[in-house]
């Protein structure tokens, strides 16, 4: 799960990160008071989770009232990759000496969490990681210790030649370690990190993205949601445990297991087809979780033609073919259904489904080759 | 002979009670697994299937001897049984339970540092050796007694692929999902190790999927140390850049993790890759005979 | 440092340990008043921190009003081991299931934190330990992950049968080994814990002490010294990072080192004398520090000689004579002293002392000798 | 021929730019100690009595070849820095910071048990082969090479041992406290089984005193393993019961931990006990000539 950059500072705020002088606003006339609040010069950022929000227009230096309007303006009625801008941040305009990349993450080769610093701030760090990977200073955490003080000035001292700054750096690392701990983060970052013409070390930009498995134990993270930023679909699957991704096709695809699920997309590609999503609806299932599934999948309008392809383990086949048959009657579902069903309970499942109508497929082979050959 | 499990294994199932671990103790029991014990704590004196249920597994292992596990339990109480069975002595801990936090784990990794106990998963569907033991929830129907190694990133895929194999007339030395998290105890590359001093592994599968870099370094090793044919799948070709597929191991970050550049990975290294799972079976008949 | 069992209880119930209903009263009208409050039968327990409180008849069962009030006055009324009772702590009368121990310390040998747990509640555990040491059961919790869950329902498990109880104690010893570690706490001990006849554990009696190297940290902890109840010379060397405590003898001793300071008043003891106290001025010392200890050693009227014994290392023995030829004008000191300074600067110590009409002494065992020779 | 330290030491000394660290370090400089780098985060560049001050161990450790480091910071960043020595590589730290937390050096211990890295300590006055090295804060004026090992949970009681032994006429191989605190890195045992290996040593002075039972569990070692003669004192015999006596190491819990004990316990295991200082280089003298 992801936030915004203004939420992210507020959590940054919490654990005593200096942030610049901001407010949030919703609209123009807000975005004025909160300059005049703030003061003139001010930057005027949209608050959209996608990357590249610079390039596109969408963070202003405003120097005047004027400017302010202007900005304010042309943001609020941006789109940002598609995303319509709702939300900017009023950011107090700080007088920048440098600027460096501070964050953290899991190394899954390691197995261990790495705080990265970067003395070019400002820029994209995974360009600079393909192209000048020495450029980044790693520096892991004790996985059960935590980031040692000693760990933490070692980044500080990387950054920054005076000493001063390097502690206060330090400092800021093991608050963004602690935030990355304590809050089931999976990246953390700032950039940039600046230190500003008076020597203060100021997080100018926030990210904060979290590990969805950690989540429940987290309900004032999840209260962050912006539920509006994110596709219905995929935020109604998540709520009923299944795991939803729309794509372009035509094909609506149920699958259990993502391994299979991604299998099984690629397999309709491979075929001629297009996927219309990807679907996954888990480990044990049951009748109700197969009528939510096709509760989602039939929200898309570009579906055709539905591909069951489950194959039973901890899932059993009667299971699904009970929801099928349920969503068939309930949903009034008039689509044709190609049902590969396979492994535990299969014949059950066969039974159930005898009179139901469906297009029967042995292999997935032959299931993604009839649900294609139905579009024709 | 086989890896991880076999005649030899002495299974203990911890969360042995619930719905999902006493279920598939049933299945294993089916199967010919030797189940000596189930651990849930408070339920000890009970039995499920007619295996002796603990409060503890250290009281478990020293009444059965139980030498592997297999964890049941929800994810919230998942990594301290994993804990728990290190601490007793259990020499391998198959670790069902998914939706365990990242973080979490990393601690894990590192508390077994220590300790004499190999970890596969979590969100692993388990491992089989075919006529030896199953254990973890993977269809037993599916398996037959062979030469060729598979391990696997997916849980449902893994069966795919299994099923071809067996329907093509091959059979399995061992099978496992090493789970498909960010941080897993046992990576392709542990697994291969132990597929290059098993005599009955001919061959071996490695299924992957997009995220990380597991595959690029499993591609690396395989040209440089291991000896036997490798025959590879890679799922998520499809998948768009920077979208979620269900868990936490298929997630793209800018290029790296692609399904093409595994794939370019493998090949480069002498791994044959299959476009389905239908081909792969193909290719390992074709070269297995 | 110790605190009492109300203050140790309110600990507890802070970290979710069920304790009794009470409330602590200064006086007879206060006791009466709780225990209207809290209902009769109730019992009144003396709040000293010495053991044997229940032998002394510092812990009453009151079953009528009447009761409570010949109680309260003789609590406290009373001197339990030479402490006057200056608080009583009225505490709701449980019905009584089983009683049983739950303590948690530091293993020096193991160099581990471990809980103890044993069956028999409410006894002098020291007296088990010694007699039959298998009675005591002990898990140890791991240094870096703490009192892993398992461990804790290791302890339940062999406190109680009844699983949901032992859950409970598990639960219990969690929070007791997390007080411990938050605390800085040296002893945390439950004994008796109880279960009533609803089945509910709670913690009869409750005593907590603390690592005084941690109290630097614990700020709360330290407020919650009752100064009362310790000897006010001790506390006042102990803030002046002195260590003194009071003897019966007549010859005061005052040396750096606390081993050397044991051995000093053994040597004294050894050549018949009766050392007066224990008295460590510590490492790095100053004049100031030394004029400090010998203000709070001239509080004991028993002082007839004051016997010096320095090695000199990190203490630099011309500080000390320095100190020691302040205080004796500022402080007028008309006993003898007895000084064995050696060491480091011992030469510019005996160049200040030299007109100060000391006893000096080459050794200690002159110095113990000459300090006994003076007394007749 | 010594034990800890000697003329292979290259000392590195964390907080040199204190009060106590630079006082120190020019007084081990004067012994002949080869004092190498110090560190204070911050101070990097710096140079106290000549010798180079960096920012951290790792930096120290890599461009000097520090292999063991003195601790003098503040009790507060006294386990930092051990943590940091570790991580660096340094092989004996001597830790002389006093006042650390117990639950502290629990952490610490556990810590360091994977590390190739012994810790004296904390609440050590120091460690000195005489004629070779002197690490920490033990005057070395006293000190004269010679044949005796003395070990000691003392600081200044440890001084008056070993003047008393020189002004005798014999000399130490080498003199440490192991520190009074509950939890030390280095017990009597750990050094005993130096000594027992030190060509140079054949006889050791143990100095114990009142609280816990380590002086027990020595005089059972010392009758079970050690060969060469030891002399003992336990300081406390005037100590009341259950009375704190300025450090943590001189608690008596009930009867456990009283000097009489200890005598007790080293009497009967063959350990030659003096009742005063002084008679300890009595006796020593007299066994060794």
């Amino acid at each position: 799960m992801k936030v915004h950059e203004y939420q992210a500072k507020e959590v940054f705020k919490k654990y005593g990160i200096l942030t610049p002088m901001e407010k949030m606003c919703h609209t123009v006339d807000e975005v004025i008071a909160a300059s005049k609040e703030i003061g003139i010069p001010c930057v005027i950022k949209a608050q959209v989770m996608v990357g590249g929000r610079g390039k596109a227009g969408g963070i202003k230096l405003a120097k005047s009232e004027k400017e302010v309007r202007q900005h304010a303006e042309s943001i609020l009625n941006m789109e940002i990759k598609g995303i319509p801008v709702k939300k900017v941040l009023v950011s107090e305009a700080i007088d920048i000496g440098s600027e460096a990349y501070l964050g953290i993450i899991i190394d899954r080769g390691k197995k261990k969490t790495v705080v990265m610093a970067c003395k070019e701030g400002g820029v994209e760090i995974e360009e600079i990681a393909r192209q000048r990977p020495e450029a980044i200073y790693k520096v892991y955490a004790d996985s059960l210790m935590g980031l040692m003080p000693h760990r933490a000035r070692e980044v500080g001292l990387f950054l920054y030649e005076d000493p001063k700054v390097a502690f206060e750096c330090a400092s800021v690392a093991s608050k963004l370690y602690k935030i990355f701990v304590d809050l089931d983060s999976s990246l953390v970052e700032i950039n940039p990190l600046v230190v500003d013409k008076g020597g203060r070390l100021i997080a100018l930009d926030a990210k904060l993205n979290f590990d969805d498995n950690g989540l429940f134990r987290h309900p004032d993270v999840e209260a962050m949601r912006d539920r509006e930023s994110e596709d219905a679909s995929e935020l109604l699957a998540k709520e009923q445990d299944l795991s939803y991704v729309r794509l372009s096709g035509n094909i609506g695809c149920v699958v259990n297991g993502a391994g299979l699920a991604m299998a099984t997309m690629d397999l309709v590609k491979h075929f001629g087809g297009e996927p219309a999503n990807f679907l996954d609806i888990g480990g044990s299932s049951s009748p109700e979780k197969v009528m939510n599934a096709l509760r989602i999948l039939l929200k898309d309008e570009n579906v055709k033609v539905i591909f069951f392809n489950i194959f039973g383990g901890i899932t059993r086949c009667d299971d699904v073919a009970n929801g099928i048959l349920q969503a068939k009657h309930t949903l009034n579902i008039k689509h044709p259904i190609v049902a590969r069903l396979t492994g535990t309970n299969e014949e059950k499942a066969m039974d159930i489904l005898k009179e139901a109508g469906l297009i029967f497929a042995k292999t997935m082979d032959e299931g993604a080759e009839k649900a294609i050959e139905l579009l024709k | 002979m086989s890896i991880f499990v076999g005649k030899e294994t002495k299974l203990l199932v911890q969360g042995i009670t619930g719905r999902d671990g006493s279920f598939h103790t049933m299945q294993m029991l089916k199967y010919g697994t030797n189940v000596v014990a189930g651990v849930t704590p408070g339920r000890g004196g009970q039995k499920v299937e007619g295996v002796p249920v603990f409060n503890g597994v250290a009281e478990a292992v020293g009444k059965t001897g139980a030498n592997t596990s297999v964890i049941f339990v929800p994810a919230k109480f998942a990594v301290d049984a994993v804990y728990e069975a290190a601490d007793a002595g259990i020499e391998l801990v198959v670790c069902i339970s998914e939706g365990i936090p990242a973080i979490d784990m990393v601690k894990v990794v590192a508390y077994l540092r220590d300790k004499d106990c190999r970890l596969i998963g979590p969100n692993s569907p388990g491992v089989v050796s075919p006529g030896e033991a199953k254990v973890g929830i993977l269809p037993g129907h599916i398996f037959k007694k062979g030469n060729v190694g598979v391990v696997s990133r997916s849980g449902t895929l893994t069966y795919e692929i299994v099923d071809q194999i067996t329907k093509s007339g091959l059979g399995q030395s061992t099978c496992l999902g090493i789970g498909g998290d960010p941080i897993i105890g046992t990576k392709f590359i542990d697994c291969l190790e132990l597929f290059a001093e098993d005599g009955a592994t001919e061959a071996v599968v490695v299924v992957g999927e997009i995220g990380g870099r597991d595959e690029q370094d499993t591609a690396e090793y395989v040209k440089k140390n291991f000896k036997k044919p490798v025959f590879g799948f890679i799922a998520g070709k499809t998948a768009p850049a920077d979208k979620r597929m269900g868990h936490a191991g298929a997630i793209i970050s800018g290029t790296a993790g692609t399904a093409a550049e595994k794939i370019k990975a493998f090949e480069e290294n002498g791994i044959v890759v299959g476009e389905t799972p239908t081909e792969v079976a193909r290719l390992l008949k074709k070269h297995l005979g």
